[in-house]
């Protein structure tokens, strides 16, 4: 028996390897022919069906470019920045709890990769984590565009950790524990946090996407003013993954943001489901509304992309550090008030 | 005056709350992309779907042949000479005996090559022809190449086939180092020289 | 006594105790011999890991909670020392162009 | 298993600690670093002081490591120039730093019987790197130090702005 759960563990943790990877892959699908919708145009449709295979088809590309090293970078940090950046990008997917539990046997299985009762913190953790693989990567293409990426990218992901920091506090404060299963159960059926938390889930919300490197705080990358910022100076493969851990990244954001205020697996009525149906086809309704939820906030991702344009520098900085900390300063002490006042 | 209705007047004044939090305007902007989203695409799947082209554009160059099947180009070079690009040379022969039939007139052109990288489709050869004998067709365009030795059209693949329907049966000689043709740029040269 | 983690059944904390010895002796000896002023700012962050782990080990070790609560606080003094001691490196530099501890003992530029 | 994990993640930390110091290239060491506050959270977790290790991660790793990487970038550290001590100052450094650690092992081996005994295995709890345990200890026990910290870090922000802002007249100069 106990190889057995062992075994579906792996089997779940290689699952969920897997779907991040799938995901990220057809979000560079998804995003080209949403964008060319957006601008009454059709994106990419000539690779296969609705030009399903055109990933495929760019990933070929990639691997069979030309590597290359500029001469004067530090080769062995020039090729660590991206496999650091896709690396950190795919283990923060690792504790988001997809599901409830399966039913194997005799035993209840929880879909989710590793549980630890600090989730939010691995999470988090990880995440602050992401930045070095850009700025590694930016230091060692000896590039004056790359390495302003690079510095970019420090000081954006230190000020915008902070705000989000201070929003999930927020929601700690309400469920009162560390693990991210606890959190999603606390939201039982449309009970959702985002109902008790609009400001909060607005900052974590902006703070995502500060935090993934993604229009409108995109400026690490800034195509028209650093020419590719940190990724200038790279080619093939290596482009590649710096390229893709941000779709991974995307990803996780999405199950985070639909974890922590959007019920996670939970979705109103999931009481009558589980009375009527087997308890593993609940559970898998449960997951198939978790995806729904993620697969809406990629759409949301890239749909704010194609809208907003770009913030200047310094519009960002004060953005993050006057309005943002504050705000969640304030959700927190209202947040604790209305706890004390109703508990 | 105002031309159209969408001009906006310029104003300082200070922003409002709800301008200032930015999150109407972004709601706003969002909904503007969100309809366009579901606006008909105007794009054309190009090889599938052709816009329709006016009956007097100029595309692919065709040597046409007269009704008996006969070529028509005497190969006098007035298509070589008023070409700007200077994308058509040639190669002149004389008619032999018994072959009426192929040639209409008593000089032929052995060689006829357009390069189509130079080819500006200009249409001053069809102008320039007197025997009618090169035309621009206006339902088929040049095609993109993939290699540069596809880019200069012999007459293989220039000249009318007999039943009028591509491709040609024409001869597949093309010009070589030792060809003598008739060099636009010495022609000019000469003119000129004798004005 | 099942309630025991594993690694205080099976290692003696005098491991832990020469391990965190070890550390601080490395981030000691980084302080001696480098000569540019983020290194030794590091070595000295490195240092006060090791009296981290230290701290850490003997609250598991004894189970008594306050060790780690002056680890979180040794963390956040650090966090803020780092913060203030980076921003006087930046100003050195801008002042003399060098973070060579050397050449800081003249104290005037 | 967790005896090879111990004896793993030390010698992981004092490999790369060692390469710290030794690295001439201010980047790699910020890297050796990195790398040994990771270990260390390794040994933390192995200590059953989990929140210690995720806050280890979150505050060295992805906050003040980040700082020093961003402060090497901006003052364009990668020039290999950085004059070292003498090399009698090194000898006499490594020599000291191994008396040090000769004195810190003969003082753990005098008194490890005293330290070998655990505390009573009775009320042994190895509940207390968790975080509720270590929140009620921090609100309760410690929670004027804890609220002097926030002030503390006030005080720091403060100064840190204040030195790090541009003077009058002043061009930016890096």
């Amino acid at each position: 028996m106990e190889l057995d759960i062992l075994t579906v563990k792996s089997i779940i943790i290689l699952l969920v390897f897997g779907i991040s990877l799938g995901i990220a892959t057809y979000s560079t699908w998804a995003e080209r022919r949403l964008a060319a919708y957006l601008q009454d145009r059709q994106g990419p449709n000539r690779a296969g069906p609705l030009g399903l295979l055109q990933p495929i088809a760019d990933a070929v590309k990639l691997f069979t470019k030309e590597e290359f090293i500029p001469a004067s970078a530090n080769k062995w940090l020039f090729i660590f920045g991206p496999s650091l950046a896709m690396l950190t990008a795919l283990m923060s997917s690792a504790v988001i709890p997809f599901g409830s539990t399966l039913e194997i046997g005799d035993k209840f299985i929880p879909v989710q990769g590793i549980e630890v009762n600090i989730g939010v913190l691995y999470s988090f953790g990880i995440v602050s984590l992401g930045v070095y693989g850009i700025m590694i990567g930016g230091w060692a293409s000896n590039n004056k565009f790359s390495l302003l990426g690079a510095v970019r990218a420090a000081s954006q992901n230190i000020s915008y950790e902070l705000a989000m920091g201070l929003a999930i506090v927020a929601v700690l404060m309400m469920s009162g524990s560390l693990d991210l299963r606890k959190i999603v159960e606390d939201q039982h059926g449309g009970n959702w946090n985002v109902f008790y938390q609009p400001l909060g889930f607005i900052i974590f919300l902006t703070c995502a996407f500060a935090e993934c490197n993604r229009t409108p705080f995109d400026l690490p990358e800034s195509e028209n003013e650093l020419v590719g910022g940190y990724h200038t100076e790279y080619s093939s493969m290596k482009l590649g993954l710096f390229l893709f851990s941000e779709y991974v990244n995307m990803f996780v954001a999405s199950a985070i943001v639909s974890v922590l205020y959007f019920g996670g697996y939970n979705y109103p009525g999931m009481d009558l489901v589980a009375d009527h149906v087997p308890h593993n086809l609940a559970t898998a309704i449960g997951i198939a509304v978790m995806f729904a939820k993620t697969f809406f906030f990629i759409f949301f991702f890239m749909w704010i992309r194609w809208t907003i344009p770009r913030f200047r520098y310094d519009q960002l900085m004060s953005l993050g550090w006057k309005s943002l900390i504050p705000l969640a300063i304030a959700n927190i002490i209202v947040t604790g008030c209305v706890i004390l006042l109703f508990n | 005056m105002r031309l159209s209705d969408r001009a906006k007047d310029v104003s300082d004044k200070n922003m409002s709350f709800a301008e200032r939090i930015y999150l109407p305007a972004i709601a706003t902007g969002l909904g503007v992309t969100i309809k366009h989203f579901f606006k008909k695409k105007v794009t054309i799947q190009y090889p599938e779907v052709q816009r329709p082209v006016s009956p007097n554009f100029r595309g692919l160059h065709v040597l046409k042949r007269d009704d008996e099947g006969r070529e028509r180009c005497t190969a006098c070079g007035l298509c070589a000479l008023s070409c700007p690009a200077e994308a058509i040379s040639m190669v002149a022969e004389e008619r032999k005996k018994g072959e009426e039939h192929l040639y209409r007139e008593e000089k032929y052109a052995a060689v006829y090559e357009i390069n189509m990288l130079r080819c500006i489709f200009c249409g001053f050869c069809e102008e320039a022809c007197p025997k009618q004998a090169i035309y621009l067709q206006s339902d088929k365009m040049a095609p993109a190449f993939y290699g540069r030795e596809e880019v200069i059209y012999g007459k293989d693949r220039l000249l009318e086939s007999k039943d009028k329907t591509r491709p040609t049966d024409g001869p597949k000689r093309r010009l070589t180092a030792t060809d003598t043709y008739i060099d636009p740029i010495a022609v000019g040269y000469n003119r000129q020289l004798k004005k | 006594m099942q309630d025991l983690p594993e690694v205080v059944r099976l290692i003696p904390i005098t491991h832990y105790l020469l391990f965190a010895s070890a550390l601080f002796c490395i981030g000691m000896l980084g302080v001696l011999i480098r000569r540019n002023a983020l290194i030794l700012f590091m070595c000295i962050e490195l240092m006060l890991n090791s009296v981290n782990l230290l701290l850490t080990s003997f609250a598991t070790y004894r189970s008594d909670a306050a060790g780690q609560v002056f680890v979180f606080f040794i963390m956040a003094v650090a966090a803020a020392e780092v913060a203030v001691g980076l921003a006087i490196i930046v100003m050195i530099y801008r002042n003399i162009k060098t973070t060579n501890v050397n050449l800081l003992s003249r104290l005037k530029w | 298993m967790a005896e090879k994990l111990f004896y793993f993640l030390t010698f992981l930390a004092l490999a790369s600690g060692l390469m710290v110091v030794v690295s001439r290239n201010p980047v790699h060491s910020v890297l050796y670093l990195i790398l040994t506050f990771f270990s260390l959270s390794g040994h933390y977790i192995l200590l059953n002081a989990q929140f210690l290790a995720a806050v280890n991660i979150i505050v060295y790793a992805g906050a003040i490591m980040v700082l020093f990487l961003f402060v090497i970038m901006f003052l364009n550290m990668r020039t290999h120039n950085e004059p070292m001590a003498p090399i009698w100052a090194q000898l006499a450094a490594v020599v000291s730093a191994g008396l040090v650690l000769m004195v810190l092992v003969a003082a753990t081996k005098a008194s490890s019987p005293a330290l070998e005994a655990v505390a009573d295995t009775d009320s042994f709890d190895s509940q207390i790197g968790l975080v509720q345990t270590l929140g009620q200890t921090l609100f309760s026990q410690y929670l004027i130090p804890f609220e002097l910290t926030s002030i503390l870090f006030l005080v720091a922000i403060v100064g840190a702005v204040y030195l790090g802002r541009r003077e009058p007249g002043e061009r930016n100069s890096f």
